[in-house]
């Protein structure tokens, strides 16, 4: 199918879906790098004008990725709910835009947005997203609600999560138990304390497992832990009996990219039950935890679709989104501005693609976070992270990763810290996470309004808590 | 107060236990994140002195080390093109070798000048005799994927590139490792071995570095195989 | 008094608190314009490190513009309050950032940052601010509270008002009326309805005034209104008789960009005391409305401060805001965008400069609004204006400019839209001014939840609105 | 619905009456917004046909229209650079006059092209028979200022500078008009008059500038100056 729209006297044309989504797509350094940009303002307009009117059916005869190359499309396509996507079955793109935003401000918006979730794809997703602008993005968003729970209940109306993030170069466990304990004393990890390992030694991996659980069982903080090494390297570590709360994963938006991670979404299948099996979770059972990211695809050489065209890198994210779903996660985050400057150039795009990810997620129904983040090579600052934070908790951000001083001495990037989420939550009147508030509240760790005190750590309840780890 | 972080700082380089204005970190914090990001931004555009580099590679017996720039001419197109780093210019002729060794420049010209010689010169005895090792390459404005060019250029059965990683606010020279079975063109990353933040003080050392780089080429020879699957089967992998 | 400090093994040299400031301040177009931005990045952190350490009394003995050539330093150095000065008397820059912190976080900060206020000059405040994050302008400032009031109450904690801007490129009354219509079914003008002339023939002035008063009385509408003239003029009809709410001016920060301006302190103290001599407010008798922005002194050559330095263009806008507070102004704003990209670049430099501005402003005790805004030659687009909408009203920003679909078609620039403001509005839980909107629910304009409904114009009792004015 | 507006959307080119999708504007009004602002954008970096023009000035009998362009070689340039654009790159030799007469690009090459001429051609026969007037300098990558220079060089008693304004959504090809008594390089801006929005269908019309440019002459003319001053003194802005 051929697309077209005259702007002025000019008139542009787009051979495909593929080509017409990707010429739709704000400006972004990572769709130039794969060929498949706009090459002008004018260009992009005219690609919105005729996208606005393709109907939202043709994405469900029209694959971006063809079924017979890749099982995410035969995944998406298998699980499209026919049922929670008729009210807006006969809509074009255009016509979804708004009846999203007259949703967002209408009455049960949440409860209608999560019904219409399952007949959404993630192509259909993406393609509205690129018509919005990002106060819409934020808009739909903050109506939209979804909930898991492991041993904290995520996603309330209200309520900021994070991940604490206490990575260490060499893994050592007083390190990782320093930073463990500086989080908690500023009141982060309600979304989950996960640690990315610097090595993919096993050994180490169930090390810091059993660091990360005899701490949370010492003090019995409602709480969940993750350490990040290859899901295969965890399905093999709960069979050894390693105390794992909840498996984690890479995972891209094509079969091709996802085979670069090493992953199958049978892996992920078998880590779900896997984990499930263990019932360790307290008040929910979602187990799984999901990282994705604008640009992987393309990293691994696993973004092209039909007809062999490069795929615009934001429509590949969101089919991550249509992967991680079929597995009923308890998290899911975006490192949006993790991987560089290749794909996301500067804070403008950053931002941008941190609020597609998140309404992107969420609207597919997952429990999205998101990676406030930049690199040294890209050009951003602080500053930019700041007003991501803040965009995305207006927008009703699951949760945020946070690590000391916002600098991850491991992973080489900036990310936000402890510190930064309370000012984020005070700002916002946001909170943490009910389970994981009421223990912070127990250790005395609350002022009157529910805000974190400052306290000195050699008085805390706590301040024994690297002992064990050798320090 | 401090002095309760200060034994915990000795264990790690995060920053931890920053005093608070408010709910914000204090001024001087602030002020040396805003300090460590322009010096790490330095780090990113320094360039490899690959004369210097040279001398020291060559001191290894390995043989003259050869220089193979990347298909990127400069580094404001390395940082857009990874394509471009991911080639080399001109594929070098080399004689054949079990084993290539690329030294790459990576994202931290600055960790390869102080790690990448020191590694390799403990990695050396601990490899097997029969391995024939080819002469270091030097890539500059490189990515991992270039020293698949170079391996298959050699007939390399394994493929091992030492590179800068990306400059952090508290790190700007840390050394990853990257090794790839019958390394070619178009290889996935899940086909490699990665150890990385070998680096000083906090990261691993270069004899530890070395050491683990040399089980992880005893068990790619034993199973033909790099990547997910070498560390699945491997219980070789777990500290002795 | 020179600076120095030394980063890594290089020693950065100041000559002088203007150079300091100058170097001290983020990346902006402006500043390089005027030949004082710092050269690097490292040069610019090394003057922060030099400028945290300023005792805050420097700022009382050692003039950025001398107030031997400057009116307006003279005006700021005789308001100065010693004794509201004395709970940060003993400080530097950087450990004012930390007081300032602590006490937004703290008990009664409202009270205690009021209270202040008068004790700052423009140049501590601005000074402070190149040391804060983006975050920490939103924080502080959204802990700040400043009141006014004419016919609405302005400043109000969880309120957001807006300015209904309806210019038109030939003063046609009919097209006014029919931009105020459409303003006021979307729930804008609770700041103030406020007119730019096209013309500066004051017989149009008049006619516009008369036909904005006209409207507010027809429909007891409690707003102001505001004709945006040279205030001169507006002096000159308030002796002939015309309805004046609030003269209006724009204003810089130093004597010889003023004069560039045509105006001086008298002048608007004349304004002040002659539309306060009409009585016209009803719940409180703030005057006078203000504008200024970053650049408009530099582009009045009316840039330089000590030893013929350029000032900085941020601490030059703080200096506006210090003539501005000598008069209780109902109403300040910045344009921030307004003027161009050679003051302010991009949607980064813009985002920034109007969480300064707001920060400044509000700080030094201002009812500060902002004008969320772009111009087509600037790097900047709508995406960018929604993030800076949502961080201000995080930051209790008084009130923004919004025109019928963000788009000025006598000034030439993009704004917000009374949609925009809505959106925002929803998204914040944020409110108009409550006795606007006590007529806006008296109308029936109101849903359940206090929002503005979609209504048809022709059933709206404002339907006939534009009539008297030939429509 | 959208009939009710119908008749205002005559009298304004606001865009009023937007439809709703719930808080915000309709997808229809969001692309025509995206597809203003990027024709817009050409706008501000189209470039005037100088001979062109030049034939249209030609036409009004004052003599060879001389091209001036300012300090600034091109457009990005002038666009980060105004100083430049206030200064011709050389003042040109012309021969002494009352009034100089500048036709600029400035903001919008679009506006120039299409009422520079029409409005000169409107106010020529207004003005009265002892001014005499140079011939028409067309002035590109030009700002206000740049008249300054030229009128100062001319020795004229006002300058006139017809100038393109910064283009917005709804209007690309507005025209600005600005006078100044005595022209001399450093003039305040408070010390010109101005006369804006001159374009079609919605701004001022060319016979209607050059009426009131008419009157603001002769104005300056009888006070001997320009800017506040004027519109302060003079019952004579009064429409009639
Ligand atoms: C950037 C990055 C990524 C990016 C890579 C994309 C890109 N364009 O750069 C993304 C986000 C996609 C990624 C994914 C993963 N990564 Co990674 N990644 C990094 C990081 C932060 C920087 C790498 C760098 O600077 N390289 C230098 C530049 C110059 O090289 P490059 O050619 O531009 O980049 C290549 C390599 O970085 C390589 N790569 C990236 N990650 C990994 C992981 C493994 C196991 C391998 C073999 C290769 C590899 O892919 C890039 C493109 O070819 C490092 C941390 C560090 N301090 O180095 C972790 C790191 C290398 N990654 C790691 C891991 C575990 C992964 C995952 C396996 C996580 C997971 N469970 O799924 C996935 C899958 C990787 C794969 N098999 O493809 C680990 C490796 C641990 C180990 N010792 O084996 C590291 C050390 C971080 C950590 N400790 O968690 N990663
Ligand atoms: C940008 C702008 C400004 C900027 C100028 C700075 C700058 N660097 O551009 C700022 C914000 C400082 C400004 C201030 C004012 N402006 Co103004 N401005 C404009 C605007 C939006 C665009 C001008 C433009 O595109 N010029 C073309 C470019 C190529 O020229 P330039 O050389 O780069 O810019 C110069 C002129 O624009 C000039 N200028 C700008 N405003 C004014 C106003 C007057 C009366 C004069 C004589 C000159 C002048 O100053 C610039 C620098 O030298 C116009 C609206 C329009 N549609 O044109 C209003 C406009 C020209 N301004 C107007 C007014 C009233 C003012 C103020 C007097 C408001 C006040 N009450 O204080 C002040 C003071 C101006 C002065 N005397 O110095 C009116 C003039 C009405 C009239 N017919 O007299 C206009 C038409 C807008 C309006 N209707 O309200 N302005």
């Amino acid at each position: 199918m051929r697309y077209s729209h005259t702007l002025r006297d000019r008139t542009y044309t787009f051979d495909g879906l593929v080509e017409l989504l990707a010429k739709a797509t704000p400006n972004r350094s990572g769709d130039r790098l794969a060929g498949c940009a706009a090459e002008s303002d004018a260009e992009r307009v005219a690609a919105r004008w005729a996208l606005a009117d393709v109907p939202l059916t043709t994405f469900l005869t029209d694959p971006v990725v063809p079924p017979e190359d890749d099982n995410i499309t035969r995944l998406i396509w298998d699980t499209h709910d026919g049922d929670a996507f008729a009210p807006v079955r006969h809509h074009t793109v255009g016509e979804l835009r708004d009846w999203l935003l007259d949703t967002a401000a209408g009455p049960d918006a949440a409860t209608r947005l999560s019904a219409l979730a399952p007949g959404l794809t993630p192509e259909m997703v993406a393609a509205v997203s690129k018509l919005m602008r990002n106060q819409d993005l934020v808009s739909v968003a903050a109506a939209t609600s979804v909930t898991t729970a492991f041993r904290t209940t995520l996603g309330l109306p209200g309520r900021l999560a994070t991940r604490l993030q206490p990575n260490h170069p060499a893994d050592d466990p007083a390190g990782v138990a320093g930073a463990v304990l500086d989080g908690l004393l500023l009141g982060a990890g309600d979304a989950v304390i996960g640690v990315n390992p610097a090595s993919d030694n096993p050994r180490t991996v169930r090390d810091l497992l059993h660091l990360l659980d005899d701490i949370r069982t010492r003090y019995e903080i409602p709480v969940q832990s993750s350490v990040l090494t290859h899901v295969t390297t965890t399905i093999d570590l709960i069979g050894q009996g390693a105390p794992v709360d909840l498996p984690f994963q890479s995972i891209a938006g094509t079969q091709r990219a996802n085979d670069g991670f090493g992953v199958t979404p049978a892996m992920l299948a078998e880590a779900n039950d896997a984990a499930r099996g263990l019932g360790r979770g307290s008040v929910g059972d979602n187990v799984l935890y999901f990282e994705t990211g604008q640009g992987a695809a393309l990293s691994a050489d696993g973004h092209r679709g039909t007809g062999g065209r490069p795929v615009d890198q934001q429509t590949l994210e969101a089919r991550a989104y249509g992967l991680a779903r079929v597995f009923d996660p308890l998290i899911v985050n975006t490192v949006v501005g993790f991987i560089g400057p290749e794909y996301l150039y500067d804070g403008k795009q950053i931002v941008r693609a941190g609020l597609e990810d998140h309404f992107c997620g969420k609207l597919l129904g997952l429990p999205m976070g998101v990676d406030v983040c930049y690199t040294t090579h890209a050009e951003a600052d602080q500053d930019d992270m700041d007003t991501l934070l803040l965009l995305l908790t207006a927008a009703g951000c699951t949760f945020v990763i946070t690590v000391p001083g916002a600098d991850d001495v491991m992973l080489g990037y900036q990310s936000t810290s402890f510190h930064d989420v309370l000012t984020t939550r005070r700002i916002t009147g946001t909170r943490p996470a009910p389970e994981f508030e009421t223990w912070l509240a127990g250790l005395g760790m609350l002022d009157g309004a529910g805000r974190v005190r400052a306290v000195d750590p050699a008085e805390s309840p706590l301040r024994e808590l690297t002992a064990k780890a050798g320090a | 107060m401090s002095t309760f972080w200060d034994p915990l700082r000795q264990r790690t380089p995060a920053r931890i236990g920053l005093d608070r204005a408010g709910d914000a970190a204090r001024t001087r914090h602030v002020l040396e994140s805003a300090e460590a990001l322009a010096l790490a931004r330095d780090a990113v555009h320094g360039s490899l002195d690959v004369d210097r580099l040279g001398g020291e590679l060559r001191a290894l017996g390995l043989g003259e080390p050869v220089h193979v720039p990347s298909a990127a001419p400069d580094r404001a197109t390395y940082l857009s093109r990874p394509d471009l780093g991911r080639r080399p210019a001109d594929v070098p002729e080399l004689a054949p070798a079990d084993l290539t060794l690329v030294v790459a420049d990576g994202l931290s010209a600055e960790a390869t000048a102080r790690h990448a010689a020191g590694v390799l010169a403990a990695l050396l005895p601990e490899l097997p005799g029969a391995l024939t090792v080819g002469p270091p390459v030097i890539a500059t404005q490189a990515r991992v994927a270039l020293a698949d060019h170079v391996g298959a250029a050699q007939g390399a059965r394994l493929g091992l590139v030492v590179i800068g990683e990306r400059p952090g606010l508290s790190a700007h020279d840390s050394l990853g490792a990257y090794l790839t079975w019958a390394p070619a063109p178009g290889t996935a990353d899940s086909a490699r071995n990665c150890v990385s933040n070998i680096r000083r003080p906090h990261g691993l050392g270069h004899a530890d570095a070395a050491r683990t780089l040399a089980r992880l080429i005893a068990g790619a020879r034993r199973i033909e195989a790099t990547g997910v699957q070498l560390k699945d089967t491997s219980g070789l992998l777990t500290d002795e």
